[in-house]
């Protein structure tokens, strides 16, 4: 399941909504990102996540049908927030349910990875004063290309 | 030809998006940039270094190379940095 | 921080209350184990977890030390519950938050291998009739073997 | 000397724990074992199969061969299963 809003969301209910009703899964494994306070040692007030409306879904299903190929899931989910976020705030989470642990583990993983490099969405950081777009990384395509079939 | 902008392309170009009529020389994504390229200085600046720019073509991430044509949605924008700010780091020892 | 308990916990709450006042977190990952209506191709209507009140909470604390000597965590949180529980029901959780991803996602891997082989839990299986004490995995073990130091 | 049982070596010898005062010649966990399976059909059912059982020393896993004093508490009981049910699986390919 995709879920792309500006709202905040509740980990906890999310799971159980994933998960209501199953009795076959194990293991479910999230991750959650955060807004840090400092990016790249500059101090960060706030950041405006902007995304490409329509892309963005069909990206993000992608993604998710990928790793549903690659893992025996037996749920899934990503959110990612758009707009205004203060530091501490959760900006994304990716939950993976699965009988098994690992597959669990590693199916969250590459979401994360992937999500860095494929959904569009970039950051607009502010220090309070100035505001600068967030540059990409390359350990970020790093860490995605280690799923690359070889 | 619908056209849209993110991020700093869009702060550069001014619009977030537009609908466009490239001559038929321009069959490719590439094509489109240089022809962009002569609608001001503001799409000067917004699409001056190919290196710090990606493109998609029908929401699907596409190459320069991409064949493109009138009916096509196009958007240009700077390298994704969605995901969450936590960045990789390397393994510990 | 470690929380063995007999009562159900909630995740979003537990994370919160771990990363609160905090802005220095860039990921939290979790784990979440639920029991499962099939153990080994035989149905489990209920389960009762057994365990050994002290050596519990020191392990825990010891795996959790260990863990956060090894990779760079802002925060951890260890629940373990005991007593009976349904399928479908939360059995444990393991949370690791850090600057880094990775980091997060390797502590709280390795925070589930161990708890598996080393914390003092038995798990008592009911099918509804017979009852039947879950044996240990040598899956497991393996599991947490790859975490020794060579 | 306090002792302790958990799981079906508690179910074996019916009760989860006692005071005993085994004598001098019980230096280790191993010679615990083999003076408790003197004590009963029950203690002998749940002391026979050593590869089954495991053993702490004052809530610390310990080795068969790990000395023993009267004021410690040994604790035993079979390989443990926490952690949640979802086994490790093989990577997929």
């Amino acid at each position: 399941m995709i879920k792309v809003q500006e709202q905040d969301f509740n980990l906890a209910a999310e799971i159980a909504a994933l998960t209501r009703g199953r009795t076959d899964i194990g293991g479910v494994v999230s991750f959650i990102g955060l807004v840090r306070d400092v990016s790249d040692g500059a101090k960060v007030a706030a950041m405006t996540l902007e995304h490409y409306p329509g892309m963005t879904e069909k990206q993000l299903s992608a993604i998710e049908r990928d790793a549903g190929a690659r893992w025996p899931l037996s749920a899934s989910l990503i959110i990612h927030r758009y707009g205004r976020l203060l530091p501490g705030e959760q900006i994304m989470a990716v939950v993976t349910a699965s009988a098994h642990r690992q597959a669990a583990f590693e199916a969250a993983e590459f979401l994360v990875d992937w999500l860095k490099t494929k959904a569009p969405f970039w950051k607009l950081e502010s220090d309070g004063g100035a505001e600068s777009w967030v540059a990409a990384r390359d350990s970020d395509d790093e860490a995605a290309g280690r799923w690359e079939k070889g | 030809m619908k056209l849209l902008y993110f991020a700093w392309v869009r702060q550069r170009t001014g619009i977030a998006e537009e609908d466009a009529t490239p001559p038929d020389s321009v069959k490719t994504v590439l094509d489109l940039v240089e022809w962009l390229r002569g609608r001001g200085p503001g799409y000067a600046a917004a699409f001056g270094d190919l290196k710090a720019l990606r493109a998609a073509v029908n929401q699907e991430h596409a190459a320069f190379d991409a064949p493109i044509r009138q009916e096509d949605e196009v958007a240009f924008f700077p390298p994704v940095t969605g995901g969450g700010v936590a960045p990789v780091d390397r393994r510990p020892e």
